[in-house]
């Protein structure tokens, strides 16, 4: 049991260190660098809660894929131009207090209402997690129940795929 | 059911999603067959897939109940928007074919995300799971997103296109927080389901729920542009191209709405007391800073953005009264607004010219003489949002002032009847403009009506009319659909 | 024959759409026929339903004709419905009628406008709504033509948009009678919820069964529906749009700004005048803004110098006497004053306006002079239109209808004086009016004499102001089914002291106002012009004058409605910084909002 | 099998996260660093997700989380390509340079 705590600490200053220099590194690179450590922490965390599908999918999808592509843009534009310029803006006290506010808030209102997440527990658990094992259990949910989504996600990737295109083209005509 | 695959009847019921998502997958495909040759082709064919998409959302319904386990829910409700964003999506590419021609933009990735946009909308209307409103809404978003910057040359709509996404992520981030505390306080993610747990025994504190209400709201309130969340709103109208920014105060609002109207009136009745004072203060905030806002602008796209804004505001009343009249009210103004606005945007989009020089409220100076067609058309949009009698505006609000009322919100209703009093100074402006000054330099540029763009306008102004004349078929309808609950 | 009666909106209204539509590529023949041959439809219709109705009442003395249902959800189902009672039926008949004579003097005197569809298309549209205002059976039709009449009379006060003064006076009577008509829509709003129903004389039925007398909620109705009403008859304090209005072409203001529309108050008082009946404070409310509009207008009207303002500030006065008649509770008298003013008064607006014309566009009074002998014409028609507004005893309409409210007033002996100085002034003003305009020596050439167009009208109306007002013993029992028999009043000392009252003004305006300069200070310029002027007149007369048409002379009220406009200009600067195009700014509000709302569920 | 650590700290963690994430969208003038915040706050509502998908013993936040990635995928290619036509246009990543569309 120690050492689930001892992990979790692990993953969390993984997951806030890397989440603190993303928003206050000055280059964009090491921004991309710190924000990848915060999302393999976040990973370490599903693991710590079972979700192993889940956390072949953050390493794969999100730190091999989506921070890939931030990376390759980030390369393309003008990288000493941006370096150069001012990242904070002048307000940016007000605005830490602002956002200090909805942290407390909402940490506030999860503290207070921790013990309302066991209340509402719908009857008996489905199956317990390990039952079947996660990525079986999942597969079996995703393409019975959540079939829909799961078809319609494709039709939201081509529009992203063809949104990309339309942006990315050359010139009109 | 779990392991079934999907059976003839969810088939049935998701017919519009299908073949809009066919078509635009078919206009992608004839693209590179097509291109050059007749680029008109793809409005044509789009049309023709809005069309057949009305007619199978009209099929589903007369089959309906829900699909795919619950994910769907096509009852009266659903249909009712779901053809209101399909008219939306034909009224918005029939005065597309002569924006695009004269912008020189290609058309089939247009029209193909259009086309991907309305299903998404349809999936949102019909969604009866928060997963496949998430999904719908990411659709309709996404496709909205590049639709504001297609002229990816010019610098306006780039910024559009930026600021729309940018700040859709982030009211997008903050609804999914507030379904995931949904999900965490009532363990299901379904709308009847989350409805049967907040009312039965056990339910979660009040907190616990109002707040990933309070969330949610912050999501869909930015997708309607009310206030707090509206500021995108004018930056956005101005930038995106004409048409589409007729689209976007149309299409994807209502079927925001409709979402908006589905959860909190279904999933969060149970809890309605704890999210009334939010409503109640967006409305205000919304139809107050709209008008206030859209007094003195210069630029007609602005203007009619800020329009947008208070014009939620009054939906939102209709949604502060928790009750089905409430709802009727707010699906039958709706229907009239999109009819309006988008007749009005097509005069704009028609006036605007190459490049979108003309925008200000000057450029209109004189259309009576040079196009009293245009004008006439235009008067009855404006008319109609003003909220003259036999317009589709004036019962729009009175209905749902009504609905107020009965739900006691006298101050409310006071509050919005004084703003409809602002509001109408600005409108009646470009009445001035149209009809009491010369032309100027855009009215005497204006090229003559192409075929689409009479049907552009005189469709919206014939609806806008039957609306305000024979109320009575929709109200009708609205009103034995507005029953979410049964 | 009854069955016709949808016809009389209808016409106009159709007619509009035409000339909207395809006006502009008309010959002016055609639009011209159309514009005048729609609204003569309009009044035969109405003359023929009027043969019909009073030839053979229909039961209850009141026809419905219900058109459509137009809507029926939810347990109510106002329908496109027209309700004629006597009310309404002397509203049509006198609205049709002189609007008719309008247009067809309107044929000739907008004849070398280039916005001619245009005009016409706006007098019908204009006819259509008012006529749909007075016939509408429920709420939401009173409420369709009040909206309609208010916005042709905006479009037609800026008719001639060349001049951006005219703008901003057609921009200052819509921003001051919305205002009014905000307070009616929530008036009316109230009315509907409180008592379920849309259709007037069921709310009406039922506001005397459901209210007792005094109740709140029957005064806070009756106080906002006045509101309405003060703001399109331009009473106190909302009556300063009227004299700009006068920026429109004549045919309107003695059509819309005269005539017809600016008495939808009075009309509207009129057609609910339970409420008021079960809401005594108000209807005393009615009485007292009457009263002091009367006054206030009148001494406005002496002092100025622009013919058309001159007749703007007696309209004003003249529905202050419909006001203060509605006041004291007799609906009749002032409907029988509404049509005999609708006669006179458009019968002097259709005069200035030849005047107008003849002296290419000359609006002030101290450049007109012994237009007597070369404009025959108006000089005549003024004379019966000026003794029928001033009330020559005996031989014009105007002394008919006026008497009978002056009597109606002798409960109250302060309204009753202040009705018996009204008659003072509109007798000083409108001498010296004539005199100032016909008598003396001529100081503008005349250009144009009127045609048969313009002539054919004047004399009508001339007509009928002097005999206008002989049908009174016929009509007092025609309205008693609406308004109960009221007992007539004693007439004799009012009329003695109301020919005592125009005389004296008479004489007084032919010795004292006849002064060839504005009357702008008219202590000095009285001094130098040497007339007989002591000492007295000086004290008791000119200073309060002066005062009075100071203080009225729009200021105080107007820096009201600036500062209205002020207010809005501060929020919308204030509201336009949070639009600063920086995408930061609008996350910041985002977070905010959502910081706010949060809260606002936490810790509500 | 139940961790020790108790559901509420991984609650806490990803509140935290969402707010570094608000703060990084508030604060950076970088177009593209801005996108990454919202990325961190799309990973603290998944956290939030498996959190409670695991209190409850059920697989339907897992799927959730599953569906936001993939609208996260989708939105990074969207978002990618508008921000490099936007750069291609203006030649400035500086969120505050782009503000041409104002009152």
């Amino acid at each position: 049991m120690l050492i689930d705590t001892v992990l979790f600490y692990i993953f969390a200053a993984l997951v806030l260190g890397g989440g603190i220099l993303t928003i206050t590194r000055r280059n964009a690179v090491h921004s991309a660098m710190w924000l990848i450590v915060s999302l393999l922490g976040v990973a370490g965390l599903y693991l710590q809660q079972q979700a192993e599908f889940l956390f072949a999918v953050q390493i794969v999808l999100y730190v091999g894929g989506i921070m890939v592509l931030f990376l390759f843009v980030i390369m393309l534009v003008n990288l000493d131009q941006a370096a150069r310029e001012r990242q904070f803006n002048r307000h940016w006290f007000v605005a830490l207090v602002a956002v200090a506010a909805v942290g407390a808030e909402i940490g506030y209102f999860i503290y207070r209402g921790r013990t309302g997440f066991h209340i509402a527990e719908l009857g008996a658990p489905i199956a317990a997690p390990h039952a079947l094992g996660n990525t079986e259990m999942l597969a079996d949910t995703l393409f019975s129940e959540y079939l829909l989504p799961f078809e319609i996600a494709s039709l939201l990737l081509l529009v992203a795929v063809v949104g990309a295109v339309v942006m990315a083209k050359k010139r009109i005509q | 059911m779990p392991g079934n695959f999907a059976t003839a009847s969810d088939v049935i019921r998701f017919l519009p999603e299908i073949i809009l998502a066919v078509m635009g997958t078919l206009l992608m495909i004839l693209d590179p067959l097509l291109h050059r040759r007749s680029s008109n082709a793809f409005g044509h064919l789009s049309i023709l897939a809005l069309a057949g998409a009305l007619g199978g959302a009209i099929y589903a319904y007369l089959n309906g109940g829900p699909a795919f386990g619950g994910m769907l829910m096509v009852d009266g409700f659903a249909t009712f928007f779901g053809v209101l964003v399909i008219v939306a999506g034909i009224l918005t590419i029939l005065p597309s074919y002569r924006f695009l021609a004269r912008q020189g933009a290609e058309t089939s990735e247009y029209h193909a995300l259009l086309l991907f946009s309305v299903a998404g909308q349809c999936l949102m209307v019909a969604a009866n799971d928060l997963i496949m409103v998430f999904i719908g809404l990411e659709i309709s978003s996404i496709s909205s997103y590049i639709l504001a910057g297609y002229l990816r040359e010019d610098k306006r709509a780039n910024e559009a296109s930026l600021k729309y996404f940018l700040l859709g992520s982030f009211a997008t981030a903050f609804f999914l927080y507030g379904v995931a505390l949904i999900y965490g306080s009532t363990g299901t993610i379904n709308l009847a389901g989350v409805n049967v747990v907040l009312s039965g025994p056990g339910a979660p504190s009040l907190v616990f729920v109002g707040v990933a209400a309070a969330l949610m709201f912050v999501g869909l309130g930015f997708k309607v542009s009310a206030a707090p969340f509206q500021v995108w709103t004018p930056d956005v109208y101005q930038g995106a191209p004409t048409p589409i920014s007729a689209f976007l105060s149309a299409g994807p609002k209502a079927a925001a709405f409709a979402v908006f109207l589905r959860i909190f009136t279904t999933a969060f009745a149970p809890i309605g007391h704890g999210w009334e004072p939010l409503v109640w203060a967006s409305a205000l905030l919304s139809m107050t800073i709209g008008n206030f806002a859209a007094l003195q602008q210069s630029n007609i796209k602005r203007m009619l953005a800020y329009s947008s804004i208070a014009h939620a505001g009054y939906v939102l009343v209709a949604l502060t009264a928790r009750s089905e009249v409430g709802t009727a009210a707010a699906m039958f103004y709706l229907a009239a607004y999109a009819f309006m606005n988008i007749g009005a945007f097509a005069v704009v989009s028609h006036l605007s010219g190459k490049g979108e020089r003309y925008q200000n409220i000057e450029d209109f100076s004189g259309l009576a003489q040079k196009q009293p067609l245009a004008a006439a058309m235009f008067s009855i949009f404006l008319l109609s949002l003003i909220g003259v009698p036999l317009t589709g505006g004036f019962f729009g609000k009175f209905y749902i002032f009504k609905a107020a009322l009965e739900s006691h919100l006298v101050w409310l209703t006071v509050l919005g009847l004084l703003n409809s009093a602002v509001a109408a100074y600005y409108y009646l402006r470009i009445l001035v403009m149209m009809y009491m000054r010369e032309p100027a330099e855009a009215t005497e540029a204006v090229e003559p009506l192409s075929p689409g763009l009479r049907l552009a306008l005189i469709v919206p102004a014939i609806g806008t009319l039957f609306l305000g004349i024979f109320p009575n078929w929709v109200l009708d309808f609205a009103g034995k659909s507005s029953v979410l609950l049964k | 024959m009854l069955d016709l009666l949808w016809l009389i909106p209808a016409a106009p209204f159709a007619s509009a759409a035409v000339l909207l539509l395809v006006g502009r590529r008309m010959p002016r023949k055609v639009v011209a026929t159309l514009g005048v041959v729609s609204i003569a439809v309009s009044a035969i219709v109405s003359g023929l339903v009027a043969i019909a109705f009073i030839g053979s009442p229909p039961p209850g003395n009141a026809y419905d004709q219900h058109l459509w249902t137009w809507i029926a959800v939810g347990g109510f189902h106002p329908g496109i419905a027209l309700y004629l009672d006597p009310l309404s039926l002397i509203m049509t008949l006198v609205v049709t009628f002189v609007s008719f004579l309008i247009h067809l003097y309107s044929t000739e005197f907008m004849a070398g406008d280039e916005g001619y569809a245009r005009f016409f298309a706006y007098m019908n549209l204009f006819v259509a709504s008012m006529v749909m205002l007075v016939l509408g059976d429920n709420l939401l039709l009173l409420y369709l033509g009040w909206e309609g009449v208010g916005l042709c009379s905006y479009l037609l006060i800026g008719f001639w948009y060349r001049d951006p003064a005219n703008g901003r006076a057609g921009q200052k009577a819509f921003i001051v009678t919305r205002v009014g008509d905000t307070s009616m829509a929530i008036g009316l709003f109230l009315l509907f919820h409180m008592l379920g129903t849309l259709n007037i004389q069921e709310l009406m039925a039922r506001a005397r069964a459901d209210w007792p007398v005094g109740s709140g909620l029957a005064i806070a109705a009756a106080a906002l529906l006045l509101g309405g009403a003060v703001g399109k008859s331009a009473q106190l304090p909302l009556q300063t749009w009227l004299p700009d209005a006068m920026a429109g072409p004549t045919p309107t203001s003695a059509l819309i700004h005269a005539a017809t529309m600016v008495t939808a108050g009075v009309y509207l008082i009129a057609r609910t005048h339970v409420l008021y009946e079960i809401a005594p404070a108000v209807q005393l409310a009615v009485a007292i803004i009457g009263a002091a509009t009367l006054l206030l207008a009148g001494f406005s009207a002496l002092v100025q110098t622009d013919i058309k303002r001159v007749l703007a500030y007696s309209t004003i006065s003249q529905i202050g006497y419909m006001f203060l008649a509605l006041g004291l509770g007799a609906w009749s008298a002032a409907i029988f004053h509404f049509m005999t003013h609708a006669f006179f008064k458009a019968l002097l607006f259709l005069a200035a306006g030849i005047v107008i014309e003849a002296l290419h566009q000359e609006h002030n009074i101290f450049h007109m002079g012994g237009l007597r002998r070369e404009l025959p014409v108006a000089f005549w028609a003024f004379l019966a239109g000026g003794c029928a507004l001033a009330g020559l005893p005996l031989v014009t309409a105007g002394s008919y209808s006026k008497d009978w409210i002056i009597a109606s007033a002798s409960p109250s002996p302060a309204l009753w004086a202040a009705a018996i100085a009204g008659v003072l002034l509109t007798s000083l003003y409108t001498f010296r009016l004539i005199f100032l305009v016909f008598f003396g020596t001529a100081r503008t050439p005349v250009s144009k004499q009127p045609g048969v167009a313009e002539q054919i009208p004047v004399w009508v109306l001339a007509v009928l102001s002097i005999v206008g007002g002989s049908e009174r013993p016929a009509y007092r029992p025609f309205m008693a089914h609406l308004f109960g028999a009221t007992p007539k009043p004693p007439e004799a000392l009012s009329t003695i002291a109301a020919a005592a009252a125009f005389f004296t003004g008479l004489v007084c305006a032919w010795y004292f106002l006849r002064g060839d300069a504005p009357a702008t200070n008219p202590l000095a310029r009285f001094w130098y012009a040497g007339w007989g002027f002591d000492w007295l007149y000086g004290r008791i007369f000119v200073r309060p004058v002066e005062w009075a048409a100071r203080v009225n002379h729009n200021d105080v009220i107007d820096s009201m409605y600036d500062g209205l406009a002020t207010l809005a200009r501060f929020v919308w600067r204030g509201l336009a910084l949070t639009e600063n195009g920086k995408l930061r700014w609008y996350a910041a509000a985002i977070a905010g909002g959502t910081l706010i709302f949060v809260a606002l569920v936490i810790f509500l | 099998m139940m961790s020790a650590v108790p559901v509420y700290w991984f609650l806490m963690l990803s509140a935290v996260l969402f707010a570094l994430g608000v703060a990084g969208f508030l604060f950076r003038r970088n177009i593209i660093t801005v996108f990454m915040s919202i990325e961190l706050m799309l990973n603290a509502v998944n956290l939030s997700f498996v959190t409670f998908s695991y209190q409850l013993k059920q697989v339907n936040g897992h799927l959730f989380t599953f569906f936001v990635m993939v609208v996260a995928a989708a939105e990074a290619a969207v978002g990618l390509a508008i921000i490099l036509t936007v750069f291609k246009n203006r030649s400035t990543l500086n969120i505050d340079e782009v503000n041409s569309l104002k009152n």
